[in-house]
Protein backbone atom coordinates (compact mmCIF):
# COMPACT_ATOMS: atom_id res chain seq x y z
CA UNK A 1 0.00 0.00 0.00
CA UNK A 2 1.59 3.27 -0.83
CA UNK A 3 2.04 5.82 1.61
CA UNK A 4 -0.53 8.40 2.31
CA UNK A 5 1.99 11.82 1.31
CA UNK A 6 4.58 10.94 -1.66
CA UNK A 7 6.90 12.29 -4.10
CA UNK A 8 7.18 10.70 -7.21
CA UNK A 9 8.35 11.00 -10.76
CA UNK A 10 5.51 8.61 -12.29
CA UNK A 11 1.37 9.31 -12.86
CA UNK A 12 -1.10 8.58 -10.13
CA UNK A 13 -4.76 6.83 -10.01
CA UNK A 14 -7.42 8.65 -8.52
CA UNK A 15 -9.28 5.17 -8.08
CA UNK A 16 -5.95 3.69 -5.82
CA UNK A 17 -5.90 7.23 -3.37
CA UNK A 18 -10.14 7.02 -2.78
CA UNK A 19 -9.56 3.34 -2.63
CA UNK A 20 -6.72 4.04 0.13
CA UNK A 21 -8.68 6.54 2.08
CA UNK A 22 -11.82 4.54 1.98
CA UNK A 23 -9.81 1.40 3.23
CA UNK A 24 -8.91 3.77 6.32
CA UNK A 25 -12.76 3.95 7.54
CA UNK A 26 -15.96 3.29 7.09
CA UNK A 27 -17.48 6.64 8.36
CA UNK A 28 -16.52 8.63 5.57
CA UNK A 29 -19.35 10.52 4.02
CA UNK A 30 -17.53 12.74 2.08
CA UNK A 31 -14.56 12.30 0.01
CA UNK A 32 -13.03 16.09 -1.63
CA UNK A 33 -10.37 15.45 -4.31
CA UNK A 34 -8.19 18.45 -6.32
CA UNK A 35 -6.43 17.63 -8.82
CA UNK A 36 -3.84 19.74 -10.88
CA UNK A 37 -2.98 20.15 -14.04
CA UNK A 38 -0.83 20.71 -16.51
CA UNK A 39 -2.93 23.96 -18.89
CA UNK A 40 -1.64 23.34 -22.52
CA UNK A 41 -1.82 27.19 -22.72
CA UNK A 42 -0.53 29.97 -19.75
CA UNK A 43 -0.52 33.57 -19.82
CA UNK A 44 -1.20 33.73 -23.50
CA UNK A 45 2.07 31.07 -24.65
CA UNK A 46 1.17 27.93 -25.12
CA UNK A 47 2.94 25.30 -23.51
CA UNK A 48 4.06 21.49 -24.39
CA UNK A 49 5.73 20.49 -20.85
CA UNK A 50 6.00 21.10 -17.08
CA UNK A 51 9.29 20.15 -15.69
CA UNK A 52 9.39 20.33 -11.71
CA UNK A 53 12.08 20.71 -9.37
CA UNK A 54 11.68 19.91 -5.17
CA UNK A 55 13.86 20.04 -2.35
CA UNK A 56 12.43 16.70 -1.36
CA UNK A 57 13.21 15.93 2.52
CA UNK A 58 11.51 19.43 2.80
CA UNK A 59 8.66 18.99 0.62
CA UNK A 60 8.07 15.78 1.90
CA UNK A 61 8.36 16.97 6.05
CA UNK A 62 6.02 20.06 4.71
CA UNK A 63 3.53 17.66 3.15
CA UNK A 64 3.29 15.42 6.31
CA UNK A 65 3.15 18.77 8.31
CA UNK A 66 0.16 19.81 6.11
CA UNK A 67 -1.96 16.75 6.40
CA UNK A 68 -1.50 16.25 10.25
CA UNK A 69 -2.74 19.94 11.01
CA UNK A 70 -6.27 19.43 8.03
CA UNK A 71 -6.80 16.36 10.10
CA UNK A 72 -6.56 18.46 13.27
CA UNK A 73 -8.47 21.71 12.15
CA UNK A 74 -11.00 19.86 9.76
CA UNK A 75 -11.38 16.89 11.71
CA UNK A 76 -10.93 14.95 8.77
CA UNK A 77 -11.10 11.39 8.79
CA UNK A 78 -8.32 10.54 6.65
CA UNK A 79 -5.89 12.69 4.06
CA UNK A 80 -3.39 12.17 0.86
CA UNK A 81 -0.91 14.00 -0.92
CA UNK A 82 0.98 13.28 -4.04
CA UNK A 83 2.83 15.61 -5.77
CA UNK A 84 4.75 14.63 -9.53
CA UNK A 85 8.17 15.61 -10.06
CA UNK A 86 10.40 15.80 -13.31
CA UNK A 87 9.06 15.92 -16.73
CA UNK A 88 4.92 16.22 -17.20
CA UNK A 89 2.68 16.31 -20.26
CA UNK A 90 0.24 19.08 -21.04
CA UNK A 91 -2.99 17.91 -19.93
CA UNK A 92 -1.27 15.40 -17.51
CA UNK A 93 -1.69 15.58 -13.95
CA UNK A 94 1.03 16.94 -11.34
CA UNK A 95 -1.11 17.31 -8.05
CA UNK A 96 -3.68 15.25 -6.14
CA UNK A 97 -5.46 16.40 -2.75
CA UNK A 98 -8.09 13.95 -1.12
CA UNK A 99 -9.76 14.26 1.70
CA UNK A 100 -12.26 11.86 3.84
CA UNK A 101 -14.66 13.48 6.21
CA UNK A 102 -18.11 12.23 8.36
CA UNK A 103 -19.48 14.78 5.70
CA UNK A 104 -19.15 17.03 3.15
CA UNK A 105 -18.58 20.10 3.90
CA UNK A 106 -15.56 19.98 5.67
CA UNK A 107 -13.93 17.27 3.04
CA UNK A 108 -15.01 20.02 0.29
CA UNK A 109 -13.14 23.21 3.22
CA UNK A 110 -9.92 21.42 3.91
CA UNK A 111 -9.50 20.11 -0.05
CA UNK A 112 -9.12 23.87 -0.51
CA UNK A 113 -7.20 25.39 2.07
CA UNK A 114 -4.74 21.75 1.89
CA UNK A 115 -3.80 23.09 -2.10
CA UNK A 116 -3.56 26.61 -1.08
CA UNK A 117 -1.35 26.02 1.50
CA UNK A 118 0.77 23.47 -0.42
CA UNK A 119 1.37 26.07 -3.24
CA UNK A 120 2.15 28.81 -0.68
CA UNK A 121 4.48 25.82 2.07
CA UNK A 122 5.88 22.85 0.10
CA UNK A 123 9.12 23.97 -1.82
CA UNK A 124 8.58 22.78 -5.25
CA UNK A 125 9.54 24.79 -8.32
CA UNK A 126 7.45 24.57 -12.18
CA UNK A 127 9.25 25.72 -15.24
CA UNK A 128 7.06 25.93 -18.20
CA UNK A 129 8.59 24.27 -21.85
CA UNK A 130 7.07 26.32 -24.62
CA UNK A 131 8.35 26.11 -28.06
CA UNK A 132 9.92 29.75 -27.88
CA UNK A 133 11.96 28.52 -24.89
CA UNK A 134 11.73 27.56 -20.95
CA UNK A 135 10.90 29.59 -17.90
CA UNK A 136 10.10 29.08 -14.75
CA UNK A 137 7.49 30.17 -13.34
CA UNK A 138 7.07 33.11 -10.79
CA UNK A 139 4.22 33.12 -8.64
CA UNK A 140 1.41 35.85 -8.45
CA UNK A 141 1.10 37.36 -4.86
CA UNK B 1 31.30 21.53 7.02
CA UNK B 2 27.84 23.76 5.63
CA UNK B 3 26.26 22.19 3.16
CA UNK B 4 24.18 24.92 0.76
CA UNK B 5 21.44 23.25 -1.73
CA UNK B 6 20.17 24.94 -4.57
CA UNK B 7 16.96 24.36 -6.72
CA UNK B 8 14.83 25.25 -9.59
CA UNK B 9 15.66 28.73 -11.25
CA UNK B 10 18.37 29.51 -8.56
CA UNK B 11 20.36 26.38 -9.07
CA UNK B 12 20.00 27.37 -12.59
CA UNK B 13 21.54 30.56 -12.14
CA UNK B 14 24.25 29.14 -10.05
CA UNK B 15 24.68 26.40 -12.47
CA UNK B 16 25.10 23.99 -9.57
CA UNK B 17 23.03 22.33 -6.73
CA UNK B 18 24.82 21.87 -4.31
CA UNK B 19 28.26 23.42 -2.85
CA UNK B 20 30.36 23.04 0.61
CA UNK B 21 31.57 25.74 2.52
CA UNK B 22 34.22 25.39 5.70
CA UNK B 23 32.41 25.62 9.53
CA UNK B 24 34.23 27.87 11.41
CA UNK B 25 32.82 28.62 15.22
CA UNK B 26 30.58 31.49 15.67
CA UNK B 27 29.33 31.35 11.80
CA UNK B 28 26.15 33.10 11.10
CA UNK B 29 23.46 32.35 8.50
CA UNK B 30 24.07 35.88 7.29
CA UNK B 31 27.66 35.23 7.16
CA UNK B 32 27.21 31.89 4.50
CA UNK B 33 24.11 34.05 3.22
CA UNK B 34 26.44 37.12 2.45
CA UNK B 35 29.35 35.10 1.19
CA UNK B 36 27.32 33.71 -1.47
CA UNK B 37 25.22 36.83 -2.35
CA UNK B 38 28.22 38.36 -3.58
CA UNK B 39 29.54 35.61 -5.76
CA UNK B 40 26.16 34.66 -7.18
CA UNK B 41 24.43 38.60 -6.92
CA UNK B 42 21.67 37.48 -10.33
CA UNK B 43 20.74 34.27 -8.37
CA UNK B 44 20.24 35.99 -4.88
CA UNK B 45 17.99 38.00 -6.68
CA UNK B 46 15.51 35.53 -7.08
CA UNK B 47 16.16 34.07 -3.47
CA UNK B 48 13.08 34.48 -1.02
CA UNK B 49 13.34 31.83 1.57
CA UNK B 50 15.67 30.59 3.63
CA UNK B 51 15.52 26.85 5.18
CA UNK B 52 18.11 25.70 7.61
CA UNK B 53 18.25 22.01 8.29
CA UNK B 54 14.70 22.07 6.24
CA UNK B 55 13.04 24.74 8.57
CA UNK B 56 12.55 28.12 7.07
CA UNK B 57 13.61 30.64 9.03
CA UNK B 58 14.38 35.15 8.71
CA UNK B 59 16.47 35.35 11.20
CA UNK B 60 19.94 36.26 9.90
CA UNK B 61 21.65 36.22 13.24
CA UNK B 62 21.31 32.39 13.67
CA UNK B 63 24.02 30.71 14.77
CA UNK B 64 25.10 27.88 12.51
CA UNK B 65 26.43 24.07 13.46
CA UNK B 66 28.83 22.07 11.38
CA UNK B 67 27.04 19.66 9.27
CA UNK B 68 24.02 21.93 8.81
CA UNK B 69 22.60 21.86 5.26
CA UNK B 70 21.56 25.97 4.06
CA UNK B 71 18.53 25.84 1.07
CA UNK B 72 18.63 29.64 -0.66
CA UNK B 73 14.97 29.17 -2.16
CA UNK B 74 13.02 31.32 -5.32
CA UNK B 75 9.42 31.79 -4.32
CA UNK B 76 7.63 28.17 -4.59
CA UNK B 77 5.66 27.60 -7.67
CA UNK B 78 4.35 23.84 -7.31
CA UNK B 79 1.10 22.29 -7.22
CA UNK C 1 -17.51 6.76 -23.85
CA UNK C 2 -20.30 7.34 -20.75
CA UNK C 3 -22.63 10.49 -20.56
CA UNK C 4 -21.09 13.47 -18.54
CA UNK C 5 -24.59 12.88 -16.52
CA UNK C 6 -25.72 9.70 -15.83
CA UNK C 7 -28.16 7.85 -13.24
CA UNK C 8 -26.88 3.88 -12.65
CA UNK C 9 -27.17 0.92 -10.48
CA UNK C 10 -23.14 -0.28 -10.90
CA UNK C 11 -20.08 1.89 -8.85
CA UNK C 12 -18.56 4.19 -10.64
CA UNK C 13 -14.52 5.01 -11.82
CA UNK C 14 -13.13 7.98 -10.48
CA UNK C 15 -10.23 7.53 -13.06
CA UNK C 16 -12.96 6.81 -16.06
CA UNK C 17 -14.97 10.19 -14.72
CA UNK C 18 -11.50 12.03 -15.34
CA UNK C 19 -10.37 10.50 -17.98
CA UNK C 20 -13.30 11.44 -19.88
CA UNK C 21 -13.40 15.26 -18.51
CA UNK C 22 -9.67 15.70 -19.44
CA UNK C 23 -10.06 14.12 -22.41
CA UNK C 24 -12.58 17.53 -23.26
CA UNK C 25 -10.17 19.62 -22.64
CA UNK C 26 -6.04 20.58 -22.53
CA UNK C 27 -6.90 24.07 -20.84
CA UNK C 28 -8.20 22.27 -17.74
CA UNK C 29 -5.68 22.99 -14.57
CA UNK C 30 -7.49 22.30 -12.19
CA UNK C 31 -10.17 19.26 -11.03
CA UNK C 32 -12.45 18.70 -8.59
CA UNK C 33 -14.28 15.84 -6.90
CA UNK C 34 -16.51 15.51 -4.43
CA UNK C 35 -17.73 11.54 -3.85
CA UNK C 36 -20.33 10.64 -1.37
CA UNK C 37 -20.31 7.39 0.32
CA UNK C 38 -22.56 5.08 2.46
CA UNK C 39 -21.56 5.33 5.98
CA UNK C 40 -21.35 2.50 8.31
CA UNK C 41 -23.26 4.67 10.74
CA UNK C 42 -25.87 7.23 11.26
CA UNK C 43 -27.08 9.39 13.91
CA UNK C 44 -26.08 6.63 16.36
CA UNK C 45 -27.33 3.64 14.07
CA UNK C 46 -25.34 1.15 12.80
CA UNK C 47 -26.35 1.28 9.04
CA UNK C 48 -25.60 -2.09 7.15
CA UNK C 49 -27.25 -1.05 3.37
CA UNK C 50 -28.35 2.53 1.69
CA UNK C 51 -30.84 1.51 -0.73
CA UNK C 52 -31.88 4.65 -3.39
CA UNK C 53 -35.19 5.52 -5.25
CA UNK C 54 -34.87 8.48 -7.81
CA UNK C 55 -37.56 9.52 -10.21
CA UNK C 56 -35.26 8.91 -12.74
CA UNK C 57 -36.75 11.06 -15.84
CA UNK C 58 -36.66 13.80 -13.61
CA UNK C 59 -33.91 13.58 -11.56
CA UNK C 60 -32.05 13.61 -14.91
CA UNK C 61 -33.15 16.80 -16.35
CA UNK C 62 -32.49 18.42 -13.06
CA UNK C 63 -28.90 17.13 -13.09
CA UNK C 64 -28.67 18.25 -16.59
CA UNK C 65 -29.86 22.06 -15.86
CA UNK C 66 -27.39 21.46 -12.52
CA UNK C 67 -24.41 21.03 -15.12
CA UNK C 68 -25.24 23.73 -17.74
CA UNK C 69 -26.01 26.15 -14.59
CA UNK C 70 -22.65 25.19 -12.89
CA UNK C 71 -20.72 25.95 -16.09
CA UNK C 72 -22.17 28.99 -16.60
CA UNK C 73 -22.09 30.48 -13.39
CA UNK C 74 -18.49 29.38 -12.51
CA UNK C 75 -17.19 29.37 -16.26
CA UNK C 76 -16.58 25.50 -16.30
CA UNK C 77 -14.61 23.85 -18.69
CA UNK C 78 -16.74 20.78 -18.11
CA UNK C 79 -18.64 18.86 -15.02
CA UNK C 80 -19.89 15.37 -14.61
CA UNK C 81 -22.41 13.85 -12.49
CA UNK C 82 -23.25 10.45 -11.42
CA UNK C 83 -25.52 9.00 -8.95
CA UNK C 84 -26.12 5.73 -8.34
CA UNK C 85 -29.67 4.15 -7.37
CA UNK C 86 -30.70 0.31 -5.96
CA UNK C 87 -28.73 -1.03 -2.96
CA UNK C 88 -25.18 0.33 -1.85
CA UNK C 89 -23.14 -1.22 0.85
CA UNK C 90 -21.67 0.35 3.67
CA UNK C 91 -18.38 2.15 2.92
CA UNK C 92 -19.66 2.28 -0.96
CA UNK C 93 -19.67 5.33 -3.35
CA UNK C 94 -22.79 6.52 -3.94
CA UNK C 95 -22.42 9.97 -5.76
CA UNK C 96 -19.42 11.43 -7.75
CA UNK C 97 -19.39 15.08 -9.26
CA UNK C 98 -16.11 16.27 -11.07
CA UNK C 99 -15.65 19.90 -12.11
CA UNK C 100 -13.04 21.20 -14.81
CA UNK C 101 -11.87 24.91 -14.76
CA UNK C 102 -8.62 26.73 -15.80
CA UNK C 103 -8.02 27.75 -12.09
CA UNK C 104 -8.54 25.62 -8.86
CA UNK C 105 -10.87 28.47 -7.37
CA UNK C 106 -13.69 27.96 -9.30
CA UNK C 107 -13.75 24.40 -9.74
CA UNK C 108 -13.70 23.55 -5.90
CA UNK C 109 -16.05 26.43 -5.55
CA UNK C 110 -18.47 24.81 -8.25
CA UNK C 111 -18.24 21.22 -6.95
CA UNK C 112 -19.45 22.80 -3.43
CA UNK C 113 -21.97 24.04 -5.27
CA UNK C 114 -23.26 21.49 -7.23
CA UNK C 115 -23.79 19.09 -4.49
CA UNK C 116 -25.66 21.28 -1.96
CA UNK C 117 -28.70 21.94 -4.64
CA UNK C 118 -27.94 17.93 -5.89
CA UNK C 119 -29.11 17.55 -2.45
CA UNK C 120 -31.84 20.31 -2.13
CA UNK C 121 -32.97 19.82 -6.40
CA UNK C 122 -32.48 16.25 -7.36
CA UNK C 123 -35.59 13.77 -6.35
CA UNK C 124 -33.99 11.03 -5.24
CA UNK C 125 -34.49 9.30 -1.82
CA UNK C 126 -32.84 7.18 0.24
CA UNK C 127 -33.67 4.45 2.61
CA UNK C 128 -31.13 3.12 5.52
CA UNK C 129 -30.75 -0.57 5.99
CA UNK C 130 -30.00 -1.42 9.55
CA UNK C 131 -29.91 -4.45 11.72
CA UNK C 132 -32.94 -2.95 13.67
CA UNK C 133 -34.91 -2.01 10.73
CA UNK C 134 -35.29 -0.27 7.27
CA UNK C 135 -36.20 3.89 7.87
CA UNK C 136 -36.54 6.32 5.27
CA UNK C 137 -34.16 9.47 5.55
CA UNK C 138 -35.31 12.76 6.36
CA UNK C 139 -33.18 15.30 5.61
CA UNK C 140 -32.48 18.38 7.80
CA UNK C 141 -33.61 21.71 6.97
CA UNK D 1 -55.67 9.80 -18.57
CA UNK D 2 -53.77 11.55 -15.75
CA UNK D 3 -50.61 9.07 -14.66
CA UNK D 4 -49.75 9.84 -10.51
CA UNK D 5 -46.58 8.60 -9.52
CA UNK D 6 -45.03 7.92 -6.38
CA UNK D 7 -41.72 7.72 -5.13
CA UNK D 8 -39.63 6.58 -1.96
CA UNK D 9 -41.45 6.56 1.49
CA UNK D 10 -44.29 8.20 -0.05
CA UNK D 11 -44.50 4.98 -2.58
CA UNK D 12 -44.32 2.91 0.35
CA UNK D 13 -47.16 4.50 2.22
CA UNK D 14 -49.57 4.62 -0.89
CA UNK D 15 -48.66 0.89 -1.01
CA UNK D 16 -48.64 1.84 -5.25
CA UNK D 17 -45.54 3.50 -7.33
CA UNK D 18 -48.21 4.46 -9.85
CA UNK D 19 -51.77 5.27 -10.25
CA UNK D 20 -54.10 6.80 -13.22
CA UNK D 21 -56.94 8.91 -12.80
CA UNK D 22 -59.42 10.18 -15.07
CA UNK D 23 -59.08 13.11 -16.79
CA UNK D 24 -61.91 15.55 -17.31
CA UNK D 25 -62.28 19.01 -18.63
CA UNK D 26 -61.15 22.05 -16.16
CA UNK D 27 -59.38 19.92 -14.39
CA UNK D 28 -57.10 21.68 -11.70
CA UNK D 29 -54.18 20.20 -9.83
CA UNK D 30 -55.86 20.92 -6.63
CA UNK D 31 -58.76 18.57 -7.48
CA UNK D 32 -56.10 15.66 -7.74
CA UNK D 33 -54.53 16.69 -4.90
CA UNK D 34 -57.40 16.74 -2.64
CA UNK D 35 -58.60 13.57 -4.05
CA UNK D 36 -55.55 11.47 -3.45
CA UNK D 37 -55.20 13.61 -0.15
CA UNK D 38 -58.60 12.24 1.19
CA UNK D 39 -57.38 8.50 0.07
CA UNK D 40 -54.07 8.26 0.88
CA UNK D 41 -53.93 10.89 4.53
CA UNK D 42 -50.69 9.20 6.00
CA UNK D 43 -48.78 9.38 2.60
CA UNK D 44 -49.63 13.27 1.78
CA UNK D 45 -48.30 14.05 5.36
CA UNK D 46 -45.09 13.54 4.05
CA UNK D 47 -45.21 14.67 0.73
CA UNK D 48 -43.59 18.34 0.32
CA UNK D 49 -43.40 18.92 -3.49
CA UNK D 50 -45.33 18.49 -6.34
CA UNK D 51 -44.10 17.84 -9.76
CA UNK D 52 -46.17 18.44 -13.33
CA UNK D 53 -44.18 16.88 -16.31
CA UNK D 54 -40.95 16.65 -14.31
CA UNK D 55 -41.01 20.46 -13.36
CA UNK D 56 -41.63 21.12 -9.67
CA UNK D 57 -45.04 23.85 -9.01
CA UNK D 58 -46.63 25.03 -6.00
CA UNK D 59 -49.32 26.42 -8.12
CA UNK D 60 -52.12 24.41 -7.04
CA UNK D 61 -54.75 26.27 -9.45
CA UNK D 62 -52.76 24.84 -12.47
CA UNK D 63 -54.54 23.57 -15.42
CA UNK D 64 -54.05 19.98 -16.08
CA UNK D 65 -54.12 18.64 -19.46
CA UNK D 66 -55.17 15.04 -21.09
CA UNK D 67 -51.75 12.48 -20.58
CA UNK D 68 -49.92 15.13 -17.60
CA UNK D 69 -47.71 13.21 -14.84
CA UNK D 70 -48.09 13.98 -11.84
CA UNK D 71 -45.53 13.68 -8.52
CA UNK D 72 -46.08 14.26 -5.14
CA UNK D 73 -42.53 13.61 -3.45
CA UNK D 74 -41.58 13.59 -0.09
CA UNK D 75 -38.27 15.95 0.50
CA UNK D 76 -35.18 14.54 -0.84
CA UNK D 77 -32.63 12.60 0.35
CA UNK D 78 -30.01 11.69 -2.33
CA UNK D 79 -26.49 12.36 -2.30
Amino acid sequence: MLGPVRIQIEDFSSDDELAALRAGSQRIGGIATFIGCARDFSEGREVSRISFDAYGSMALAEMNRLRDEAIEKFSLLDTRLVHRVGSVGAGEQIVLIATGAEHRAPALEACHWLIDELKQRVPIWKKEITPQGDAWVTPHP
Amino acid sequence: MIRILFFGPVAEQVAVREMQLEFHAGMRLMDVASHLQARYAEAFRLVSFIAVNSLQTKDMQLGLSDGDEIAFMAKFSGG
